[in-house]
């Protein structure tokens, strides 16, 4: 515990240094306090996960009335490992990230803090800590997604949309637990677990959602999604890498922790809303990922997706452990745990990436690109490792995850019972459709992004980003291929951490050279090995093709069907390539489609200019959350309308409040 | 013995559900018609081996005549209909296929976890298949919620009405011969009055579909 | 129905005709069992294309002799130009030869792509086939028969 | 790992390595014979494979790496899931990873491959194959990976080789209409990875219809001759893999070398029997239109839904 308390220090070091350094250190400096400071926390944290110990701290002093409780339990442990193992990352990219995007000082002071109160959050002990550590966390990152404004316009709109429903999940976190703690007299965690059964029904549910809705919209659920992405792709690449990869973690944190621990949810239907979430998640997100075409804003919406995923996982554990199935429940449980660290280093990966690209071409835009794998290789391979890994392809780390959660909801369905097994398995076809369709979008990232002729002059021109960049995308990279093929140990690692939650079940599982076998699984998988016979064959094939053949290749113009004008404009765009499945959900994306044909003056049947436009937006902002704040507009302009600056207005609003208030008392 | 007399049950139910399904999916009118024929001969011989397991021979009887009625005449009646209106051999649904087999899907489950829990049904293994014949029962008046044209309306009217026999089948071992011929008969007159209607109105106004016929309102 | 008279059509005996003239007797090289054309029509009056399809229907049937047409220059062993060389067509038939795979087959099939038929010297005409590509086997005839088609790949060798 | 289990990995892949080719060779017969055509020799495909490995190789100036490894990543994706997944006989190279999971995901690995390649010469015939095939692909998985289940629950294992095993001794699981509903799901979401008639036309010349082909137009020689080599094998993996779900009857299980001579034997015969099935099938059918094909696959996801459902019923 204390050694996370001198990682707070020099980060805060690194912070405060930053003001006072030059421009040349400045930078060197934070970054290096930053990587201290994850390295000091991962150390700290994997000890107490191999101990399985709690550790507690308490002082009355550092905040007025209630005092400042934490408590590191393994649980809190892992979401702190994966925050700083991303915040090493970022924090050596940020050395040549920065350089290039701002001058500005705000970022290299604010960053460690928002780092700082991502690790406070899941250590928080009691209402009154955890609320001011989440509310750290919402103010720095509203900051940080800041940094930019005066480049770009969105940006101060989406930290608009940002502030107001993070600051609305505040007060539903608010409100639920000063539920709680009125029903249970105690602010502390621990205490609020011992006398949990004090409270009525009703108290637990509408605590439950109330908890439930808040981290749900800071975890990016559908339909609480709509500030994510928007502010995810505003934001400079590291801390959209910090927001989707470690952030968005935390409101899954929330959800564990009220649902399992806080509140022992007890009745099915909870978790069946639960899994209902998740599945719509992951199929929105996964769509609204197919059909965008900003590689940030992309990847923001299978944030989305994956979020999903392990909202299921979390519904489908809660309801094994109400059917008393505690030993599959901490299996799914841990697979949860499992696809959150792939994820996490994925998806940090995949952001950071695309900071790299938009470093080199000074575009995100897939439409604009192209043909980046021969101009920008070693970045290019980076960010093909991501999009493998995302789409669950062997042996990187997204296939391994998945195959645990898939393996955790088939048994949720064989253990299940009646109308829990039925949304089981929904979630299970939402599963489904997601991977698929993320799988899609990716090789559409990739595809149109990398591959084939660079379709304007940003991509033509694209130089590799500077080496520290590059170092720290290929640790996450590396990390990925680690994560695929050993899944063993980390699964083994996530099984310690959620062991908490189920104390009374062990699972003993035997994780020979990293494969996953467990004995209650009747099935096992071994990434490694397939790696392994992957290669000998690849390896095989070629030798066996050299020996045989021994001619060259021609290199010749592309086969455009003899077309004399083929160029990079005749290539597929990636609005095109996901124009099938645009209109195969069109119900769903409702896109604004629109073709203009003029003509020549002189006869019709000669055509001038055809225009095509496309334009998906989010179809749950725009038929949920743009008439309630329509609604909104409405009453502000009443409002102020009632704000005329008369006296004799307020006046006689004050007599009429008097004059109720007398009714009412009468 | 009275395994493989349940197999054959479950199986052949199960066609029963299957054949309703298919007649929701395929949009070729043909292909339709000839999944009911499927769905009635199957549900026949349900009756038939429920009948010889439990060794009734109103059963028995009932399955032959469910086998007769709803595998063949009524498809060869469907068949002159759809000879004689001519036109389209498409049907047109009013909510496209691939929505209509995600809702099916949603709602197709509920049956089978929601009439297990009825006190009154007895725990025979034949009760077990129940909820199958509320899934076909639901599909039909899907099938009849969403279609317009008059040979479509009739086909999930059988489906529904086919429903209803196999959780007869299945449960009260048969309905009474007397009321299972009486029902059919309702059915039979059911199709003939709309054959003959749907002659009538099309050869007044030339087309079959239920959306159109709004206008005939006025 | 339509499976019955499927099952009966494969029992029953094969529609296609019989060649009775083997192969041509001065090819001493191995035969050739598999070779594929991209058909390119470069000024056709498309009466080439009829019988191009026909030899390929189920009376001569080219296909038992391992012929096929494929869908991409890539994928081919040849061409099979029919029509006379359009000014318009010169740059797509270029480009195609260009984007076949060594070692390459031109087959100028039809008096046209021979030697210009009634098209000659007309104003929107290159020229002839062998103008423009080194020709290795002509079908002649306006149109050529089928048959005369399917002898031809017959006779290609290596 | 046993000398047994080695030589029966290395004979499941030397069989379908010779099967594949074949099955293509005896399905284009069957076609032309019900067309009333002679029709090409069964051991055509043979040939025209041979004749591509040694014709030259042509390379767009656009294409990166991929175009270069992805029909050898095909082909080993390919045989990596044939050495795990038990075809010939249910004993296992290592007592690992034959999970259905891994195989389907492993076999995606071709399948992005390949729509990079389509991608990758910068064509708009490629971008389309690879659009409409990673469409088609992505509304295949729910129905996928719900008949696995569907097919797994009897057994209480996603394990192949557990599941071959299991139905082999409860051959009344083989009737039961959860098994062939989730195996008729199966069979479409196959026919539609497999790019067949009712979803794609493997014949069809013209690059507007083209789903499959349109992402290959790029590959010339020895990389079409591989990736045609690697879609013949993985489409007669999946049928054998179907076979053995639906009859297992003849598969070896205790180790026997006479058993393993015979079940390639008995496996040949369920493939002949298959194959012809398929073809009366795309003889019969039209293709769908591609936006019909959402229907088809919402259809084999009801089915494997039902399946799984009524797998609790009895």
């Amino acid at each position: 515990m204390h050694l996370l308390f001198y990682s707070f220090l020099v980060g805060s070091i690194g912070s405060f240094a930053s003001l006072v350094l030059t421009k040349k250190y400045r930078n060197k400096f934070a970054s290096f306090c930053v990587v201290l400071e994850g390295l000091i926390c991962s150390y700290e944290s994997l000890s107490i996960i191999s101990s399985g110990k709690t550790t507690t701290f308490n002082s009355n002093q550092l905040l007025p009335f209630f005092g400042i409780r934490l408590s590191l339990d393994p649980l809190s442990a892992y979401f702190i490992l994966i925050t700083s193992l991303l915040a090493i990352a970022v924090g050596i990219y940020q050395l040549g990230y920065i350089r290039h995007s701002t001058k500005a000082k705000t970022p290299t002071f604010i960053y460690p803090f928002f780092f700082t109160s991502m690790v406070l959050v899941p250590i928080s002990n009691s209402v009154a800590t955890f609320m001011a550590s989440w509310e750290i966390m919402a103010i720095t990152s509203i900051l940080l997604v800041l940094t930019d404004h005066a480049k770009n316009n969105n940006s101060g709109h989406a930290t608009q949309w940002y502030a107001l429903m993070t600051h609305l999940g505040a007060a539903s976190i608010f409100i639920g637990f000063l539920i709680l703690s009125l029903g249970t007299k105690h602010q502390q965690f621990s205490s609020i677990v011992m006398s949990s059964s004090s409270l009525s029904t009703i108290e637990k549910s509408l605590a439950f959602f109330l908890l439930f809705i808040g981290f749900a919209s800071k975890a990016g659920a559908t339909p609480f999604h709509v500030w994510l992405p928007r502010a995810h792709p505003q934001a400079p690449s590291p801390v959209s890498a910090m927001m989707s990869g470690a952030m968005v973690n935390l409101g899954i944190y929330g959800i564990i922790k009220t649902g399992m621990t806080l509140i022992k949810v007890s009745e099915g239907w909870w978790w069946i809303v639960v899994i209902a979430i998740g599945t719509i998640s992951a199929i929105y997100g996964a769509l609204q990922c197919v059909t965008n075409s900003d590689i940030k804003k992309l990847l923001a919406y299978s944030t989305i997706d994956n979020v999903g995923l392990m909202i299921i996982g979390i519904g489908a554990s809660g309801l094994l452990a109400t059917a008393k199935d505690e030993k599959f429940a901490l299996f799914m449980i841990s697979g949860v745990l499992f696809q959150m660290l792939a994820h996490s280093i994925f998806k940090g990966l995949l952001f950071l990436s695309a900071g790299s690209i938009q470093y080199s071409t000074g575009s995100l835009n897939l439409d604009q690109l192209g043909g980046l794998l021969k101009k920008i290789p070693l970045t290019s391979t980076c960010l093909l490792i991501g999009a493998f890994s995302i789409s669950a392809l062997p042996p990187f780390s997204g296939f391994s995850s998945e195959w645990v959660l898939f393996e955790g909801l088939f048994r949720s369905i064989l253990h299940l019972s009646g109308v829990n097994r039925l949304a089981v398995l929904f979630g299970l076809s939402g599963f489904a459709l997601a991977s698929g369709l993320t799988a899609t979008a990716f090789v559409k990232t990739t595809g149109i992004g990398l591959l084939g002729v660079a379709r304007s002059s940003h991509a033509e021109t694209a130089k590799e980003v500077p080496p520290t960049m590059l170092f720290s995308t290929f640790l996450l990279a590396l990390s990925c291929l680690v994560i695929g093929i050993v899944p063993g140990y980390f699964l083994k690692l996530t099984m310690k951490s959620s062991q908490l939650l189920f104390p009374a079940k062990k699972l003993s599982p035997n994780f020979k050279y990293g494969s996953i076998d467990l004995p209650n699984l009747a099935t096992n998988i071994d990434p490694l090995l397939l790696l392994v016979l992957f290669t000998i064959a690849l390896l095989m094939i070629l030798l066996l093709l050299k020996a045989a053949i021994k001619r060259k290749v021609r290199i010749t113009n592309s086969w455009g069907c003899g077309n004399e004008y083929s160029n990079s404009k005749t290539q597929y765009t990636a609005t095109s390539f996901a124009e099938p499945l645009q209109r195969v959900f069109a119900d769903v994306i409702r896109p604004d489609q629109d073709l203009v044909v003029s003509h020549v003056e002189e006869s019709r049947f000669y055509v001038n200019n055809i225009t095509y436009s496309n334009l998906s937006q989010d179809s749950i902002e725009r038929f949920v959350y743009v008439p309630i704040k329509r609604a909104v507009t409405t009453w502000g302009k009443f409002a102020s309308q009632m704000q005329n600056g008369s006296t004799h207005r307020y006046l006689s609003l004050g007599f009429i409040v008097l004059l109720i208030v007398i009714l009412v008392l009468s | 013995m009275t395994t493989n007399y349940f197999s054959m049950t479950y199986l052949f139910s199960g066609t029963v559900l299957v054949c309703a399904i298919i007649a929701l999916w395929r949009k070729d009118i043909k292909a339709i018609i000839y999944s009911v024929a499927f769905h009635g001969v199957a549900l026949g011989i349900v009756g038939f081996s429920e009948g010889l397991s439990r060794h009734d021979l109103a059963l028995v009887q009932a399955g032959i005549e469910t086998f007769i009625l709803k595998g063949i005449v009524f498809p060869i009646l469907i068949f002159r209909i759809f000879n004689r209106s001519g036109g389209q051999r498409d049907v047109e649904p009013l909510i496209n296929t691939t929505a209509s087999m995600l809702y099916t899907s949603l709602f197709i489950g509920i049956p089978f976890f929601s009439i297990g829990r009825l006190p009154y049904i007895a725990s025979s293994p034949q009760s077990k298949l129940v909820p199958i014949g509320f899934a076909t029962l639901l599909v039909g008046f899907y099938i009849l919620i969403t279609r317009r044209r008059i040979i479509s309306q009739i086909v999930g009217l059988i489906i529904f009405e086919n429903g209803i026999s196999l959780i007869a089948f299945l449960l009260i071992s048969g309905l009474p011969l007397l009321v299972e011929l009486g029902e059919s008969l309702d059915v039979l007159l059911v199709v003939i009055v709309l054959r003959v209607l749907a002659i009538t109105i099309q050869s007044r106004i030339g087309n079959v579909d239920l959306a159109e016929m709004k206008e005939l309102h006025d | 129905m339509k499976i019955v008279s499927m099952l009966n059509n494969i029992i029953s005996k094969p529609v296609s005709k019989g060649f009775s003239k083997g192969r041509n007797s001065s090819s001493s090289q191995s035969p050739n069992r598999s070779v594929a054309f991209r058909h390119v029509d470069v000024g056709s009056c498309n009466a080439c294309e009829i019988e191009i399809s026909s030899a390929f229907g189920p009376v001569y049937d080219a296909s038992r002799f391992g012929m096929s047409l494929v869908a991409s220059p890539r994928h081919a062993d040849g061409l099979l130009v029919t029509g006379v060389v359009t000014q318009n067509m010169y740059g797509p038939l270029m480009k195609t030869y260009e984007a076949t795979p060594k070692p390459k087959i031109i087959i100028a099939c039809g008096d046209c792509a021979i030697n210009g038929g009634i098209f000659k010297d007309s104003y929107g005409v290159k020229g002839i086939l062998s103008d423009v590509l080194e020709v290795s086997y002509s079908i002649p005839g306006c149109p050529p028969h089928p048959q005369q088609i399917v002898e031809t790949f017959r006779n290609i060798n290596r | 790992m046993t000398v047994f289990s080695f030589t029966t990995s290395l004979l499941q892949l030397i069989f379908i390595l010779a099967c594949a080719p074949l099955l293509n060779g005896i399905m284009l017969k069957l076609k032309a014979r019900a067309e009333r055509r002679v029709g090409p020799p069964i051991f055509q495909t043979f040939f025209d494979l041979a004749k591509l490995f040694k014709k030259e190789r042509l390379r767009s100036q656009n294409a990166s790496i991929f175009s270069a490894l992805a029909p050898v990543v095909l082909i080993s994706s390919t045989v990596v899931v044939i050495i795990v997944s038990p075809i010939l006989s249910t004993q296992e190279l290592f007592k690992t990873s034959g999970d259905l999971f891994a195989i389907v995901f492993i076999l995606l690995v071709g399948s992005l491959m390949i729509a990079l390649l389509g991608l990758d010469p910068g064509t708009p015939f490629g971008g389309l194959g690879s659009s409409r095939a990673m469409t088609i692909s992505s509304l295949s998985e729910p129905a996928l990976l719900v008949s696995i289940v569907a097919i797994s629950i009897q057994a209480k294992s996603t394990n192949l080789s557990t599941i071959v095993s299991a139905n082999l001794s409860h051959p009344i699981w083989l009737v039961s209409p959860p098994h062939l509903l989730a195996i008729f799901a199966l069979l479409i979401v196959i026919f539609a990875e497999a790019g067949r008639i009712p979803v794609d036309n493997p014949a069809t010349h013209l690059e507007l219809t083209m789903i499959y082909e349109a992402m290959i137009l790029e590959s010339s020689g020895e990389d079409l001759a591989l990736i045609k080599l690697g879609e013949f094998m993985r489409f007669t993996l999946l049928l054998l893999i179907v076979a053995n779900l639906f009859f297992p009857f003849g598969i070896d299980t205790q180790a026997n070398w006479i058993q393993l001579i015979l079940s390639s034997g008995i496996s040949l015969i369920k493939l002949t029997i298959l194959g012809s099935l398929v073809t009366l099938l795309e003889v019969t059918q039209a293709k769908l239109r591609l936006f019909r094909v959402p229907e088809l696959l919402a259809g084999a996801f009801v089915l494997a839904v039902l399946a799984v459902i009524s797998e609790f019923v009895a």
